[in-house]
């Protein structure tokens, strides 16, 4: 397992480097970051100046390279746009996205699996149906339209929620939450709806297919002929082997959802590490770019990684695969 | 006076599809009495596995009973309510599967599979249920059961599984085992130990046990009385032995012709020609009539025959001395 | 102990915020830094003006009016000016405000290392005459001098110096980039870049208070449709800019009231000048059409300016024929007349230059620069096209869009020209004189516009004290662009602000939001 | 279920059973029938535009700005045009501009998926049949696809695709790198589906037969396997094609889309939703409906197809 696990992180790190290298190749394309730096005053020696001094001029292969260095010393450079170190922006602006991505990704599970269970069990029940119909509407429009939507509606017509921001924060030990004021609660609402909803609804239709399938299994079919109740059947027996190859797609739509908050994150001006990835590319702050980068990929491995030891512990079988060693 | 264990009458089992309704169970009776084993034999489609779900209750809708009667230890129950029939299933009537590779929940330590049964049909502790899940291991011949318990169905070969089921068939005893088909899927080394296996414990038990199964060789080993199957019909009903020695159905006779077991000594075997007809395309009258080389005008016509005491369901019963 | 104090962060949270007369305000782009020499553009100044000032400030109406100076007055024939500094002004901290700290901030903001040095190009040596005047030497006589130096800033030498600060830092930023210590009247009491920036009003203030702020907060919201449903919503009482389509709506609706004002910017038209051949055509490879005036001017003649003022800026822009809008010092009333929408004499022109069918050429355009930018730049390409000017657009974000510009991507460009100074010279000094790295001239002239006569004039400009003759060499100068058609200039930009309906402000020509001109009724 | 008719007769029988029996319930469910009326009825409308639509929105000489902000069915104030769904800012007609832009929409999705469907399918039979090394690398290649989040890839995408395209082709290079951005996010299900299926598929006893006879591997998983694989990728190609569709407004609302002088129905909606509050809601409406009904038709199909094939689906 211990060796596994290493094996993994190997290849994930290399992975890493290679996908930091192409990011690193794409920033040049991005734009350029001079003009946010000056003003409207400059001169072409300015220009050439500035660049020098932030290391522009020189190939982005070694620009990468000292990107590197320091990020491995865990210092990933100072921001174009705010002048601080790029580490303490993330770690400041971390807690917004993560609030969020938490209780959408809470949302998605709790109601995914739920409804995406109810529609399996009761198949060609009327409501099912239009459960999994009305579902589609969804994934059929953008995000975006969906939260500009919800603020028409929610906040603008009704005046119910707020329409942009996280409300009021408390620190908590350099921690800031939303979860501690009426205001917070508030306003992550519509936006945790908003990202929410595409990965309910994917998680609902996966549950709902991989249900099926388990249903037709000779398991199920043999635990039904031992006379076993429903309850028992549907949830003990079909839904735990249901979520062997769910929880492989709800880690991956976890990151997914981090992802997608840079879009949520813009329209309801939810002050993230997403939104402030989309204010680096429009600043062309490179530091922060690449270090955002950096940290989805590393969390995306770790989702990936902790799918796998979840894995371990559900389906025994694997048990019996991995700790056998190769 | 004594019921027989099992009782089915004129059962029928209807699927409607878009080519209309067919009927893969049609008219169908037999009894099975305490403590004895019936042989269901047919080709695949012939309608032994769906006379089997029928009676445990587990049609998978839209297939449903459309005529006849089911009777469980004098109590019908082909009408049962959901909950009701669930409640037999396991405490009156057991079942054993095919496959047991893909019979238990791999996910699942067999204890708790077995436990988890016992407590839903007997009032017993659940410190009690696992002493009887070990026992019940033990029964099946399962070596170690008292380690075995924690084990989950991977860690065991296929037979050793097919053990294990029987054991969860067997856990609440049950007066009825549906064995549908337990050995198919096993090596035949291993074949006749679970077929002695379920042999012991029923007569042991008394447990009345339906044997579904395309194999003569099981048929001969194992059985008391045989139905034959052909097309959702009986073909031919009777004690194993007159049945295999002396078929009155040419279906029947084909059938133990083309078995090398019953053509021993034959230097080649027997064929019966064409193949059993789609279920939405089964011909008037007897259904076997386009493979029978002695069907004449009145088999090409309803009405259909049936099986009567002591006879097959054909209109010209083979005699003795046509058996080759 | 340490939960108690938790707890009581957390109740304090709870509890409702201080009410009465809590300002929220919305802006498209959050100032990056709090140093006032770091960066030079609008978002950073407009906001520091309320915390920092300069010695000199503009009023409602952007007349130049004493703030830490009282007065000031030329020396001699124009060597330099004197300024005379206002006393008992102390900065947010306590520190006494005196001529070191003009000096020191004169050194701060002409470094290298800030972003606001070409205000003082024009000045050769800043002398303490005492703790209260200050003369600023200038090599040649510079009339527009005082108003130059408005949205100079000025920083307390030590507190600067305490904090490691004595020069601005955009790259890796310093105590000056998150922290203020001004002489405003606000101070910064919670910054949290990108976020929110949090203001107090300064007790200490040397100025007369006209507003009634206790508290004032801003937060950033780049999505325009945001920005608009938090006004609507009353989440915040103050949003700059109103997306233009919606200030109709706007309008009708009581809870919230439009201001709206000209904005100093003018929208206009560049082109290659110096290049041989156009980049982006598919048959007119072996010229340069734009070089021909006169299929520059077919350009202007083919452009229908009302009909972009009346549907996409919606009414709410004016016309303009020159570099500068009318409410700058130094326009040409002379010349307003724009060349007419006129497809015929644009087709003629065209003709006369030697391209009866017109041609195909590259239009570059930002697309989050200018207010609608995007769709004035879709409508030039249908309005020249119906002349035979078939042009490809190519709209992009304003971090591709300057470094297209400056690697000569293009073959006709949009340009957004602002006169930090308010003045005609300023567009003459950076469009219109030939590029020119060492007499720190031309340096937005991407097309490489050249003309002598107004190369000349410019330095001549610069330091005419006399305004009429001052006057009449810029009439020349802006005489001499519009017959070239050096650019094409189209429209001034509107400022549309919104605000809740219990808000009074005052909104000026720059844009700048100053905050003790707010009412909260 | 063993003893259920299952046919053995030749494949190529089964095929079209399969097909009938697909006809079958199509007639059976009024939900595929509408949905796929829908699909049918914008496919043709995007592909016969030019002769439907009463203007061509792509040519800007055509445009008459003062029509800009024409509400339907009503006369413009200064030109007395009357559009049936209205104009937009530029005084395009919307129903032309949706016919156009839906155009865009359906090509850029249907290219990307038929990318990703060649691409995916490729590397699956090839992972899935080569194994070793091969299918490690790809696999492998698959999982960081998956664990990066596919609007991430799309601009990275984007973005090196605008450097490295030489100037001149730039101005059409948008939709093709959408394309190629939203075709790229994409492959790895296509993947994993038919790698899994070949794993299957490669052990069958007419495969090895085929094997010892000298088939060489392209031929057998050319003739033999991508058969057997076929139907859940079209259902995998049905649903992806109603998410490419959806990607690509995304992307234009991040502002890699369409350039709004051939505007997809993304970019149409990315414009539209600026005029959400400003009262001229035919701009949005209209695009977004019409987003809608396509995007939840091509759902609706797939979802049925899903159901009616059942494909194991992973």
């Amino acid at each position: 397992m211990l060796a596994y696990i290493i094996r993994r992180i190997g290849q994930s790190a290399l992975v890493l480097l290679i996908v930091g290298l192409v990011a690193f190749s794409m920033f040049r394309f991005v734009g350029d970051p001079i003009d946010n730096m000056l003003g409207q005053e400059r001169t072409a020696e300015d220009i050439d100046r500035l660049r020098a001094q932030l290391g522009l001029d020189q190939p982005f292969v070694v620009q990468y390279f000292k990107f590197l260095e320091g990020a491995v010393q865990g210092n990933f450079g100072v921001s174009y746009r705010q002048g601080r170190p790029v580490a303490e922006i993330l770690l400041e602006r971390a807690p917004a996205t993560l609030e969020l991505a938490a209780v959408s990704g809470i949302l998605a599970i709790l109601f995914g699996i739920a409804l995406g269970v109810f529609t399996a069990i009761r198949r060609d029940g009327v409501l099912a149906n239009f459960i999994m119909s009305a579902s589609l509407i969804g994934v059929s429009l953008p995000t975006f339209l969906i939260g500009i939507l919800l603020i028409y509606l929610f906040s603008v017509e009704l005046g119910w929620l707020p329409s942009f921001g996280r409300g009021e924060t408390v620190d908590l030990g350099g921690w800031s939450t939303g979860f501690l004021t009426e205001s917070g609660l508030k306003a992550l609402i519509l936006p945790s709806i908003t990202l929410g909803l595409y990965q309910m609804t994917l998680i609902m239709r996966l549950v709902r297919s991989e249900m099926l399938e388990v249903l037709r299994q000779d398991y199920i079919r043999f635990a039904r002929a031992r006379g076993l109740r429903d309850r028992a059947v549907n949830f003990r027996h079909a839904l735990k082997n249901t979520m062997v190859p769910v929880i492989t797609v709800i880690g991956l739509q976890l990151g997914a959802i981090i992802a997608f908050a840079i879009i949520t994150e813009t329209v309801f001006q939810w002050p993230g590490v997403g939104l402030l990835f989309i204010n680096a590319i429009q600043f062309v702050d490179i530091p922060v770019m690449a270090a955002y980068l950096m940290l989805i990929s590393v969390m995306f491995v770790g989702i990936n990684l902790l799918v796998d030891i979840l894995y371990f512990f559900i389906d025994p079988r694997l048990r019996a695969d991995r700790s056998g060693g190769h | 006076m004594t019921h027989p264990v099992l009782s089915i009458r004129d059962l029928s089992v209807e699927i409607p599809t878009r080519h209309g309704v067919v009927r893969p169970v049609d008219g169908v009776s037999y009894d099975i009495a305490a403590g004895e084993i019936l042989g269901v034999v047919g080709e695949s489609g012939a309608g032994k596995s769906m006379a089997g779900n029928a009676v445990i209750g587990l049609l998978t809708p839209p297939a449903h009973i459309s005529t006849g009667e089911i009777w469980l230890n004098g109590q019908r129950i082909d009408q049962l309510t959901g909950d009701a029939m669930r409640r037999l299933r396991g405490k009156e009537i057991g079942m054993v599967f095919q496959d047991p590779l893909t019979s238990l929940n791999p996910l699942l330590r067999i204890g708790d599979q077995l436990t988890e049964t016992m407590l839903t049909h007997l009032p017993i502790s659940r410190s009690e249920a696992e002493k009887r899940a070990v026992a019940a291991l033990d029964e099946v011949g399962i070596p170690g059961a008292a380690e075995r318990v924690n084990s989950y169905p991977h860690e065991f070969s296929g037979g050793m599984r097919q053990r294990v089921v029987i054991a969860l068939a067997l856990c609440a005893e049950p007066s009825l085992i549906i064995a549908d088909e337990p050995t198919t899927a096993l090596d035949v080394s291993v074949q006749a130990q679970i077929i002695a296996l379920l042999r012991r414990l029923c007569r042991d038990r008394g447990t009345a046990v339906m044997l579904i199964t395309h194999d003569m060789g099981v048929i001969a080993e194992a059985t008391d009385r045989v139905a034959v199957m052909y097309a959702g019909r009986l073909a031919e009903l009777g004690p194993v032995r007159d049945v295999l020695t002396h078929p009155q159905h040419p279906y029947t006779h084909g059938l133990m012709a083309s078995t090398p077991l019953a053509s021993q000594g034959k230097s080649r075997l027997h064929q019966i020609p064409g193949a059993m007809p789609r279920l939405d395309a089964v011909p008037e009258g007897c259904a076997f009539h386009p493979r029978c080389p002695y069907a004449t005008d009145k088999c090409r016509q309803p009405p259909v025959p049936r099986v009567t005491d002591g006879q097959a369901a054909c209109w010209y019963p083979l005699v003795d001395e046509k058996v080759i | 102990m340490r939960r108690s104090i938790q707890l009581a962060v957390i109740l304090a949270a709870l509890a409702p915020a201080a009410q009465a007369e809590d300002f929220m305000w919305a802006v498209n782009t959050d100032p990056q830094t709090m140093d006032p020499h770091a960066v030079n553009s609008t978002p950073v100044l407009g906001f520091l003006n309320n915390v920092y000032e300069g010695l000199v400030r503009r009023g409602k109406d952007m007349t130049v009016e004493p703030a830490l100076a009282t007065s000031w007055e030329p020396i001699g024939e124009g060597e330099g000016w004197r300024f005379i500094l206002r006393e008992g002004v102390t900065f947010h901290d306590g520190a006494e405000f005196t001529a070191e700290d003009v000096l020191f901030s004169y050194q701060r903001a002409s470094d290298e290392a800030s972003d606001t040095r070409s205000w003082f190009a024009p000045v050769s040596e800043v002398v303490v005459v005492d703790d209260y005047t200050v003369d600023f030497m200038t090599t040649a006589p510079n009339p527009i001098f005082p108003g130059s130096i408005a949205n100079w800033m000025i920083m307390d030498s030590g507190w600067a110096e305490v904090n490691d600060a004595t020069l601005p830092d955009k790259e890796n930023g310093n105590y000056a980039t998150l922290n203020t210590n001004g002489t405003g009247a606000f101070k910064v009491t919670a910054r949290e870049p990108g976020l929110r920036t949090v203001l107090e009003p300064f007790e200490g203030w040397w100025g007369e208070v006209e507003h009634n702020i206790t508290r004032a907060e801003l937060t950033p919201i780049q999505n325009p449709a945001t920005a608009l449903a938090a006004l609507l919503s009353g989440d915040v009482d103050f949003i700059n800019p109103v997306p233009i389509q919606d200030v109709a709506r706007l309008k009708e609706n009581p809870d919230v009231e439009v201001i709206q004002g000209i904005e100093a910017r003018v929208i206009m038209l560049g082109f290659p000048h110096e290049a041989d051949t156009l980049k982006y055509s598919s048959e007119t490879t072996d010229a340069n059409p734009f070089a021909d005036v006169r299929v520059r001017q077919a350009v202007a003649h083919a452009i229908n300016v009302p009909a972009i003022l009346q549907t996409i800026m919606r009414g709410n822009a004016e016309a303009v024929s020159q570099l500068v809008s009318a409410a700058m010092q130094g326009y040409v009333p002379e010349l307003e007349a724009r060349p007419a929408y006129d497809q015929d004499r644009a087709r003629e022109l065209l003709a006369e230059a030697g391209y009866p069918d017109g041609f195909s050429f590259g239009l570059k355009c930002p697309n989050n620069r200018y207010l609608n930018d995007e769709a004035v730049c879709q409508a030039i390409t249908g309005m020249l096209a119906q002349v035979g000017l078939n042009a490809t657009l190519d709209a992009m974000p304003v971090q591709n869009y300057w470094p297209e510009l400056r690697a000569d991507n293009y073959d006709m460009f949009l340009l957004g020209w602002s006169p930090g100074t308010f003045d005609a010279e300023h567009p003459i000094r950076f469009l219109a004189a030939t590029p020119n790295e060492e007499l720190r001239v031309g340096s937005w002239n991407f097309g490489g516009y050249s003309n002598a006569r107004v190369d000349e004039l410019l330095p001549l400009i610069q330091s005419e004290i006399d305004p009429v003759a001052r006057q009449a060499m810029i009439d020349e100068t802006a005489k001499i662009l519009q017959d070239e058609m050096a650019y094409v200039p189209m429209y001034v930009q509107p400022l549309v602000w919104g605000i809740r309906n219990n808000i009074e402000l005052t909104q000026r020509p720059d844009d700048f939001f100053i905050l003790r001109w707010v009412t909260v009724n | 279920m063993s003893d259920f008719p299952i046919p053995s007769a030749p494949k190529s029988r089964y095929r079209r059973a399969v097909e009938s029996d697909l006809f079958y319930t199509f007639k059976r469910s009024p939900v595929a029938m509408v949905s796929a009326a829908v699909v049918l009825i914008l496919v043709l409308a995007a592909v016969f535009a030019p002769l439907i639509a009463p203007t061509n929105p792509f040519d800007p000489s055509s445009l008459n700005l003062m029509n800009g902000f024409t509400p339907p069915m009503a006369p413009n104030a200064f030109t007395g045009d009357t559009f049936l769904l209205g104009t937009d800012d530029q005084g395009r007609d919307v129903f032309s501009t949706i016919l156009y832009g839906m155009r865009i929409s359906l090509f850029v999705g249907v290219a990307a998926v038929f990318l990703a469907m060649v691409l995916g399918i490729t590397l699956g039979l090839i992972s899935g049949y080569v194994g070793g090394w091969t299918e490690t690398i790809i696999m492998r290649t698959a999982d960081v696809q998956l664990t990066f989040p596919s609007i991430l890839v799309a601009m990275l995408i984007f973005g090196i695709a605008k450097g490295v395209t030489p100037v001149e082709y730039r101005d059409q290079m948008a939709i093709w790198v959408l394309i190629l951005a939203i075709g790229l996010s994409d492959w790895v299900q296509f993947a994993r589906v038919v790698r899994g299926a070949t794993l299957v598929e490669k052990n069958k006893e007419y495969v090895q037969a085929a094997r010892l006879i000298g088939r060489t591997p392209g031929a057998i998983m050319l003739r033999h396997i991508l058969p057997n694989v076929l139907s859940p990728v079209l259902v995998i190609a049905t649903i992806s094609l109603a998410l490419a569709i959806i990607a690509e407004a995304t992307l234009s609302f991040l502002g890699v889309g369409a350039p709004p002088t051939q505007p997809s129905l993304g970019t149409l909606i990315r414009i539209g939703q600026g005029f959400l509050f400003s009262g001229e809601w035919w701009i949005l409406l209209f695009p977004a409906v019409t987003l809608l009904a396509l995007a939840l038709s091509v759902n609706l199909l797939g979802d049925w197809l899903r159901d009616a094939l059942n494909p194991r689906l992973r």
